[in-house]
């Protein structure tokens, strides 16, 4: 019995898990705090989160340039982990920053809510770091359930709960696909390690032919590609995030979005190396069909939350042109994109809160009609976001997309990279549609519901910044994403 | 004798769980299902999984069974249902038809190969099935088992947010 | 001072801008002066480019500022690389100079939202001057597509009845083909990288030296083209010109045909034509065939408007024409024709919308029905509509005549001859709607009783015009101003052009013989 | 030496310049008269030392560079300007007759709206037309040859008031423009065959010493010098261009005097001697230029015959007489047609301005007498000789000058034309028969002009007859001279034959000798021949003048009957052939069809539709993809099924 | 011999009339049911492959698996909760605010 309790420190090492550590015993501080606290009051809690996503995320930069491995092999903190539970800690900051407001405008003071989100970040920590199967099929659940309440946080909002029972309806659909897939990999290798696996196809290269095989790494990935929303496993994205909570949609769409990606890139770069060349065929069409769906159905949407939605469907496809590309740079800018997208995309939702008046009905694109003479400043800066999710020079978006389709085309993929940027000239019109409303419409109201509150502010200033300094001197990130990919 | 049982226990599976999803009355479909789940703890057993048929028993068949049948309960559904399904009758029959063909393709086709493990009869039975489950867990798997512990506290703080029912 | 007179000038107006958002903005009259101060410091800082004489004698870049700015390992480089030679210089020049002048025509024109205005003409003028600047080709596309935004929102906002239509037709025309320059941008960039080639970052010199296959070549010059095309813009892609330049307000419109348009005629010379010579000659014959259809078609077009703005909108395409016909030549004259031109056309065309803005200004309409007899009324108006009139004709002594025969004599050199016969029919053509339009607008008898009451033009408004006039007899009389400072370069890239191919060269062998020796001397 | 030739056009540049700038603020007309007339005598003072100096010099061609004005590579241009016999000629008349005229608009223009604005026009044109003479190399010739085209049409259109003066005038310069074409293509053709020899200029010297290069009676060197020649019809008023002259004069009769008879039209003629190298090398181009002269000088004859409007008939008759000089160039007669040139410009320009001293008084009557009948309408007029006398002589001289009566100028001219025409190498007597024929006519309808005029009974409105004044001085002065040299100005060439020198040949021959003897161009025929001819066209001439005479002074029920026996063929000639009406179907309203339908049609439905077809598509397409989100959950699960099942069969299978 | 195949095989069906039904039944609860049949289908397929295989990993994961299903019936279920108190309904078909 002691041999067992031995064998079983010995596996751990507390290193490799730090930070989702901190960060899950801070958010269960927090919920015993806000247990605690009066009802209705959360504001406390928000900052107390933000404090905690700093000291989370401090511990998770030490972690850069000292890979940490432990729990026989079920995770490996490395840069890549790094880098990507940054981007999760941003993007919850980013969203609790703005969330405090908007909670109270909507009438859900309820502070659990955070302690929520803090574990949505764990758990996309650990589908980052997480090198068996098992833990990110863990991680992943850890963060969809969370997501399923957030999305259905609004209980007495019937759109909120749709949201909720949708995307917790096609998640369960999904994680049986990828649960699927597991068991047909495991049956096939013998592990769910991803080394493991990787191990076991080099030494029996015929396995990359086992239509088992195959067809395990083929359901796997479609777990992830759901929850990417990669075509034709992307319906769910739109209703969800145009009923979900704005600061949820605008979380999911960079947190776990960045998370999935995350996972699938370590499953599929290490794991699935076998089946390379199905995979970036797979992803190829993927890719299209992904970028062509959002944006060619955001065209004619006039919801503004829904529009995002597709807009960010798309961005999932500009970035599974990195992972087609199976390169160092296109890897590279799979993480420097999502980045990028975090800052540009939270921003315009951050400035879409703002705007938005209690149920958020207005904000439809003849909703924000004159918004740039009434609100000059939420005007100029919700442009430069869209400007940047368009990808236009000289915005984060820009440098994003360069990267990934310098990948693409390194790579020899010069139809993807083409009918990528088709897309993007096609994306264009809707993000234009939105300016069109703000500056080239007179003003139909006078926005005087509009108060801009401090957390929101931030939020919206860092993204600002983020985008602008990612665009104009994206040196040191670009850098540290190329040191961050495999 | 091991044959006729797998291929007993197999038609009942399968017939229980058709009968999921046919009968009208979410509570007729939930008893079925149990019967499924109960089919699939003989499996579990046959496969030398003792511990997992319990578990089978009581987490699946006692614990999310009667979550549910008390659901239907508590929203009174089975008198509210008009039709059963969806109009998709056709569409989904087909695509189930083809999922099953993939599947037993790659199954026919395929071939689990990842064999070899220290694990076999002798080791079961020497061990105990429980024990090597505990040894697994606990040992290789303790990080998975940790986070399981968080997904189930977001899952109760989940439940009581969403069913409490005022701010 | 001249080691950073690049970026003093191209971020200057950028500072104002910065400068531009303290100021209040119900106070107009500052917000304007401010920025035509701006504008003019600009212009101020850009003057020792033009009087500096080390552009006659050689014909490489000058005035360079090298400092990395994205080093990524083996993946990519961008360099902050600067240059300006005799090709980009006119160019820059024009672009300084045309701005104080945009500003101030808009004066009384704009009274909506004038800080934003400003702020984008200013936005405007660093895009346009780093793109002419830029040696990077990343750095290039950064400027180039930085154009688009400012436009983009002076249109929008500041535009006519339909101008939400013509701003993202505008846009999204010019994005589809820049984003496609994009990937051939990369695809070239990598190309290099794989097949060994020094590099440094994304330098346009050292692409010069790459060596491509021709089915690379092909492809790229395609891709380059088809952007630089549409900015022309070459027939058939020019459908987005007329709208945007009916609505944009009088500056956008200045601006859009002055600058913006020669972008696309600089992105042949400086990038399509050097780095992919090998597919000229497959192109040029088809191009040189959109170019004398631009002329026709865009003259036959223009002949029929009945809308001034869209007029002059169309003679831009067949002015356009006349330019790519000279570039396409390949040799000195017809390059050197082509670059006058561009200059040219951004005098007489940029005075041409200013001239209808003066119009628009008077009687909001830009109906030529609505107009007729109005040099009656406005005498000196009509001189000066009279003279540019005939300078956008292209009459000898005028700056269009220069520009117009350069071009077409280059033609004549090279195996465009046929082409040349064709497009010089457009100085008919050229002449029939300009003067057709000028006696409907300005001749007979005042028919309309809103004419009646138009004033002459204001001090403001004759302060703007004159120093176009000075430039379009000082190109038409001494164009070798212009012209000795332009040689050195064009002579260098036709050089760099033929030494990577031969076949292009054997059309015009006076010329190439020409070159070489002239090389040789600068060696 | 010639280092001042500069000056010549210089001097009314400043004019131009000083009364296009100062003139509306000075308001006196003397003041603006004598500065424009004033810079114009100084040109002709200069023109006349620079005259006499080559006449004394043994050098006969002198260029003077001023600056270089455009360098590209080896293409190298300089504003230069070239002086030998040919220019020297054509300055002396340009400015001469330039100055009478504009001494002749102080008087005429006065009272005139935009008084400062005509005088900045002339001494504009005066300008150009230098330029266009002096010019050393073809694009300097080109400056002024558009130059002049840009004048006439701020002269044409100088009552743009009026639409038929602005209509007019924009045809003016745009069929002078279709000419331009013409030269632009044969100037650049020719730069370019040089080039390719190796010789890259557009100097005329140079073209002319390098004109060798170029092989003789190729297809290359027709090809430029048709072009050449296009140019020239367009600016010389030949067919087929010749439709804006008539309309030309709108303008006022100065304008016409001294740009639509005297100087510019003939810029043409100059043009073709300036190069008679490179013509005379092409004999099918001659061939052309001969028949179209000889075509354009008959047409326009019998146009003649039946216009009412005294200009319009001086207008066809400079026409036909301008076809007279190319059918001179066209028979390589070289130095006969500047002869006539020369001549024709006395006698035409004194024709003009003594029809504007009618029309002046005219107007002036029907002014006092608050009529708005026409002053230019002839069967308002008649028996003017007395009222105006001084008028009456001088138009009287130059009628018989041109209707070429022996020893009056157009005499020597016309019938060295015709002797050519015959006689030449490059001659045909088919050719003769035209210029004859056109001569007969030529001195009929002529003098049925002056007989409708001046001779018969007063036809003017019975309030305004009494009120016709003789003109002032400065209108009277200059038709004198011009009558005079009317007179006179033939006997500088009188032909060896009738006993003279032919000192003008001589004095042009180092220009065009060399071309004719290389491409041996002579006239060849016996002293009898060439007698029989002379008398054959005086006869013809007279028989011209007695057929007006009895038809317009002995019978004036005449032509009533005659046109009534002939009544479609007086309407062709009426309606000038129908010309005008063909281009307008054939060129005008098809090229403004096909601008409309590549607007509308084109540019609208086809390219636009194309670019919003795209948009359309890619939104429709995204509208339809829309409803595939249907909202239910079901849909959404199969789509993921789909996707799976399509994905892993694909793959396994 | 019954062999993992077979186990496969059957847990195949299983899984197909899991999908079967979540894509045709209207009721979410059933729908919900049908889900857990193909995790159920899944969880046989694992640890027959684990038996197979001869390592615990896959009975392990069966063990989570089952702890996933009960953390989603939880806040699944109360999801259906919420939206049947605002909506009277918990058909599928009545999720049909967002659409488009």
């Amino acid at each position: 019995m002691e041999n067992l309790v031995q064998e079983a420190i010995q596996n751990v090492n507390l290193q490799a898990i730090m930070p989702s550590l901190v960060l899950s015993g801070l958010a269960m501080v927090l919920l015993m705090i806000s247990v605690f606290s009066k009802r209705g009051s959360t504001t406390h809690v928000a900052w107390l989160s933000i404090v905690a996503l700093v000291i989370t995320g401090l511990v998770t930069l030490t972690g850069w340039n000292n890979p940490q491995a432990g729990f026989a092999g079920s995770v490996l903190f490395d840069n890549f982990a790094t880098f990507f539970s940054m981007i999760c800690i941003v993007a919850a900051a980013l969203t609790i920053l703005m969330s405090d407001d908007y909670l109270r405008r909507e009438g859900y003071p309820v502070s659990e809510y955070y302690p929520l989100i803090l574990f949505t970040t764990a758990g996309a920590m650990w589908m980052a770091s997480g090198t068996d199967l098992m833990t990110i099929f863990l991680g992943l659940e850890v963060l969809s359930v969370s997501l399923y309440v957030l999305a259905g946080f609004f209980r007495n909002q019937t759109r909120s709960n749709e949201a909720g029972l949708k995307y917790f309806f096609l998640g369960a659909f999904s994680t049986g696909f990828l649960l699927y897939g597991v068991a047909l990999l495991y049956g096939v290798t013998g592990t769910t390690k991803i080394d493991g696996i990787a191990a076991y196809v080099q030494a029996n290269p015929d396995t990359a032919l086992n239509t088992m095989f195959i067809a395990g790494g083929l359901l796997l990935l479609v777990g992830f590609l759901f929850k990417i929303a990669a075509a034709p496993f992307h319906m769910w994205t739109p209703d969800v995030y145009q009923g979900a909570p704005t600061p949820i949609t605008a979380f999911m769409s960079a947190g776990p979005k960045a998370a999935a990606f995350a996972a699938l890139m370590r499953v599929t770069i290490i794991g699935l190396d076998g089946l390379q060349s199905e995979l970036t065929s797979l992803f190829w069409l993927l890719a299209v069909l992904t970028m062509t769906i959002g944006n060619f159905v955001a065209l004619s949407q006039k919801d503004l939350k829904r529009m995002l939605a597709y807009s960010s469907i798309s961005h999932a496809g500009y970035a599974l042109v990195g992972l087609v590309a199976w390169n160092a740079i296109g890897l590279s800018a799979i993480l420097f994109y999502m980045l990028v997208y975090t800052f540009m995309n939270l921003g315009a939702f951050a400035v879409l809160i703002l705007i938005g008046k209690k149920g958020e009905d207005n904000l439809t694109l003849d909703g924000v009609a004159g918004l740039g003479y009434k609100k000059p400043i939420l005007g100029i800066v919700l442009t430069i976001f869209l400007f940047s999710l368009m990808g236009l020079p000289p915005t984060a978006g820009f440098t994003g997309k360069f990267y990934i389709f310098a990948g693409a085309i390194e790579a020899g993929y010069i139809w993807l990279a083409i009918l990528g940027v088709m897309n993007s000239a096609v994306s264009l019109y809707y993000y234009l549609r939105v300016i069109v409303q703000m500056y080239f419409r007179d003003p139909e109201e006078d926005f005087n519901w509009v108060t801009i509150n401090v957390p929101t502010a931030i939020s919206i200033a860092v993204s600002v910044v983020g985008v602008l300094y990612l665009g104009l001197f994206p040196n040191s990130l670009m850098n540290l994403a190329k040191m961050a990919g495999f | 004798m091991e044959a006729i049982l797998f291929y007993l226990t197999a038609t009942v599976a399968i017939i229980s769980a058709l009968f999921v999803i046919k009968c009208r009355n979410p509570v007729n479909s939930a008893l079925n299902l149990i019967t499924t789940f109960l089919c699939l703890a003989v499996f579990y057993i046959m496969l030398e999984a003792p511990f997992m048929a319990a578990i089978q028993i009581m987490v699946y068949a006692g614990a999310i069974m009667v979550l549910i049948v008390f659901v239907i309960m508590l929203l009174n559904l089975g008198l509210a249902v008009k039709s059963r399904y969806s109009h998709g009758l056709a569409g989904g029959g087909f695509l189930a038809a083809l999922t099953l063909l993939v599947t037993v393709y790659f199954i026919k086709f395929g071939e689990a190969t990842g064999t070899g493990g220290e694990i076999t009869s002798e080791v079961i039975s020497s061990y105990g099935h429980t024990e090597l489950i505990g040894r697994a867990m606990f040992v290789d798997f303790l990080l998975p088992f940790e986070i399981a512990s968080i997904l189930l506290l977001v899952a109760i703080i989940g439940a009581v947010i969403l069913s409490k029912r005022e701010v | 001072m001249a080691d950073y007179l690049l970026s003093i000038m191209t971020f200057f107006p950028l500072l104002g801008i910065l400068v531009l958002l303290f100021i209040p903005r119900d106070n107009g009259g500052l917000l304007k002066g401010f920025t035509l101060v701006v504008s003019l410091a600009t212009f101020a800082i850009s003057l020792p480019l033009a009087f500096d004489n080390v552009f006659t004698t050689s014909g490489g870049m000058h005035y360079r500022e090298f400092y990395e700015w994205i080093n990524i390992g083996n993946f990519f480089q961008m360099n902050y690389n600067l240059g300006v030679d005799g090709i980009s210089l006119w160019l820059v020049m024009l672009t300084t100079f045309i701005v104080p002048i945009t500003v101030l025509s808009t004066w009384n024109a704009v009274d909506k939202n004038i800080k934003g205005f400003m702020a984008m003409l200013l936005l405007l003028e660093t895009g346009m001057l780093g793109a002419f600047i830029s040696l990077d080709l990343f750095l290039f596309y950064i400027f180039w597509e930085l154009m688009l935004i400012p436009m983009y929102f002076l249109i929008g906002i500041w535009g006519g009845k339909n101008r939400i239509y013509a701003a993202v037709k505008f846009f999204i025309y010019t994005a589809v083909g820049s984003l496609l320059m994009l990937v051939a941008i990369i695809f070239v960039y990598y190309y290099a990288v794989q097949s060994g080639a020094p590099m440094n970052g994304f330098g346009i010199q050292e692409l010069y030296k790459l060596d491509l296959p021709y089915n690379a070549q092909f492809w790229l010059f395609l891709a380059f083209g088809f952007s630089f095309a549409i900015k022309v813009p070459m027939f058939p892609l020019h459908t987005w010109l007329p709208d945007a330049h009916t609505e944009a307000p009088t500056a956008g419109s200045v601006i859009l045909a002055a600058v913006m348009l020669k972008m696309g005629t600089y992105g042949y010379v400086r990038f399509a034509m050097p780095l992919f010579p090998d597919a000229l000659p497959t192109f040029i014959p088809y191009l040189a065939f959109l170019s004398v259809v631009g002329i026709i078609y865009g003259s036959l077009v223009a002949m029929m408007q009945d809308d001034i703005k869209k007029l002059v909108a169309y003679s831009s395409v067949a002015h356009l024409g006349f330019v790519m016909l000279g570039v396409f030549a390949m040799n000195l004259q017809g390059l050197a024709g082509g670059m006058i031109q561009m200059v040219n056309h951004g005098i007489s065309t940029g005075a041409l919308f200013l001239i209808v803005g003066f119009l628009y200004e008077r009687r909001h309409t830009r109906l030529i029905t609505e107009f007729g007899g109005v040099a009656t009324k406005m005498p000196i108006f009509a001189t000066i509509f009279m003279i540019i009139t005939f300078s956008s004709i292209g009459l000898p002594g005028t700056n269009g005549f220069v520009g117009e025969f350069l071009a077409l004599m280059g033609a004549f050199q090279s195996s465009l001859r046929w082409y040349a016969v064709f497009a010089t029919s457009g100085v008919i053509l050229a002449a029939v709607y300009m003067l057709w339009v000028y006696q409907r607008v300005m001749f007979g008898k005042v028919t309309n009783p809103e004419n009646e009451k138009l004033k002459d033009l204001s001090a403001r408004e004759i302060i703007i015009m004159l120093p176009l006039l000075l430039f379009v007899f000082w190109i038409g009389v001494a164009p070798n101003t212009f012209l000795s400072k332009m040689n050195p370069a064009m002579e260098q890239i036709l050089v760099q052009m033929n030494d990577k191919k031969v076949a292009v060269v054997e059309v015009q062998q006076p010329v190439v013989a020409n070159v070489l020796e002239i090389k040789s001397i600068v060696d | 030496m010639y280092s001042n030739l500069w000056l010549i056009p210089f001097f009314p540049l400043i004019g131009s310049i000083f009364n296009g700038l100062f003139g509306k603020k000075i308001k006196n007309e003397a003041v603006i008269g004598s500065i424009a007339t004033g810079m114009v005598f100084l040109s002709f003072l200069v023109a006349a030392q620079n005259f006499f100096k080559l006449l004394g010099d043994t050098e006969k061609v002198h260029e003077l560079v001023m600056a270089s004005w455009i360098t590209v590579g080896k293409f190298q241009l300089n504003w230069e300007f070239l002086l030998d016999p040919l220019s020297a000629v054509m300055i002396l008349v340009v400015t001469g007759v330039g100055t009478l005229i504009h001494l002749y608009s102080i008087g005429y223009m006065h009272g005139e709206e935009g008084y400062y604005r005509f005088f900045c026009y002339m001494n504009l044109f005066a300008f150009a037309m230098l330029m266009l003479v002096l010019g050393g190399n073809a694009l300097v010739m080109f400056i002024g040859w558009e130059g002049v085209g840009l004048c006439s049409y701020l002269l044409i259109g100088y009552y743009y008031e009026k639409k038929s003066a602005s209509t007019a005038a924009n045809k003016a310069f745009i069929v002078n423009r279709i000419g331009d074409f013409g030269f632009l293509c044969g100037l650049l053709t020719l730069f370019w065959a040089l080039a390719e020899k190796g010789v890259w200029t557009l100097n005329f010297v140079k073209i002319a010493e390098s004109g060798h290069l170029l092989e003789s009676g190729g297809l290359l060197i027709t090809v430029v010098t048709l072009c050449f020649f296009l140019g020239a019809t367009g600016k010389s008023a030949q067919i087929p261009l010749f439709t804006w002259l008539p309309d030309a004069m709108e303008g006022p009769t100065p304008v016409s005097a001294l740009i639509h008879a005297a100087t510019m039209v003939t810029a043409g003629v100059y043009m073709i001697g300036r190069m008679n190298g490179l013509f005379a090398m092409a004999p099918a181009t001659m061939m052309t230029i001969a028949i179209v002269g000889g075509l354009t000088a008959f047409f326009a004859a019998t146009i003649g015959l039946a216009q009412n409007d005294i200009k319009r008939v001086l207008a066809y008759s400079t026409v036909s007489q301008l076809g007279y000089m190319f059918l001179a160039m066209g028979v390589g007669a070289f130095s006969a047609g500047i002869f006539h040139l020369m001549t024709h410009a006395f006698f035409k320009a004194c024709l003009f301005l003594g029809s504007g001293s009618v029309i002046h008084g005219l107007h002036h009557a029907y002014h006092h007498a608050h009529l708005h009948d026409d002053p230019q309408d002839m069967r308002n007029m008649g028996g003017l000789r007395k009222k105006m006398p001084i008028t009456f002589i001088t138009f009287l001289v130059s009628t018989i000058a041109i209707s070429g009566i022996p020893f009056f100028s157009g005499f020597f001219s016309k019938d060295e034309i015709l002797w050519w025409s015959f006689g030449s190498t490059r001659g045909h007597w088919l050719l003769w028969v035209l210029g004859a024929a056109a001569a007969g006519m030529t001195a009929f309808y002529m003098f049925r002009l002056v007989f409708m005029t001046f001779f018969g009974e007063q036809k003017t409105d019975a309030r305004a007859k009494d009120h016709i004044p003789e003109s002032p001085f400065t209108i009277t002065i200059p038709l004198m001279v011009l009558g005079f040299f009317a007179l006179i100005g033939g006997y500088i060439g009188v032909p060896k034959i009738l006993g003279g020198a032919n000192r003008f040949d001589a004095f042009l021959a180092p220009v065009f000798e060399h071309a004719q003897h290389a491409n041996e161009i002579h006239a060849h025929g016996t002293h009898a021949t060439e007698y029989t001819l002379m008398a054959v066209s005086v006869a013809i001439a007279t028989v011209g003048i007695f057929t007006a005479w009895v038809m317009y002074i002995r019978n004036p029920e005449l032509p009533g009957k005659f046109v009534a026996r002939f009544e479609g063929a007086h309407r062709v000639i009426f309606n000038k052939w129908y010309i005008d009406e063909l281009y307008e179907n054939v060129f005008v309203i098809p090229c403004k069809r096909i601008g409309t339908f590549l607007w509308r049609g084109f540019d609208v439905k086809v390219v636009d539709g194309v670019v919003n077809g795209c948009a359309w598509v890619v939104k429709g397409v995204g509208a339809g993809l829309r409803y595939t989100q249907s909202g239910y959950l079901y849909n959404y699960a199969m789509a993921m099924v789909v996707g799976v099942v399509v994905i892993v069969g694909f793959f396994i299978f | 011999m019954i062999t993992v195949n077979h186990y496969m095989l059957l847990s195949a069906i299983l899984f197909t009339i899991g999908t079967f039904g979540v894509l045709t039944r209207k009721n979410a609860i059933v729908l919900f049911m049908c889900i857990e049949v193909m995790l159920n289908s899944v969880n046989l397929t694992f640890i027959a492959l684990s038996r197979h295989v001869g390592n615990m990993d896959g009975q392990i994961f069966v063990f989570f698996v089952m702890t996933v299903a009960a953390a989603e019936a939880a806040v699944g279920l109360a999801l259906m909760i919420a939206f049947y108190r605002n909506k009277d309904s918990i058909d599928v078909d009545d999720f049909n605010m967002l659409k488009w």
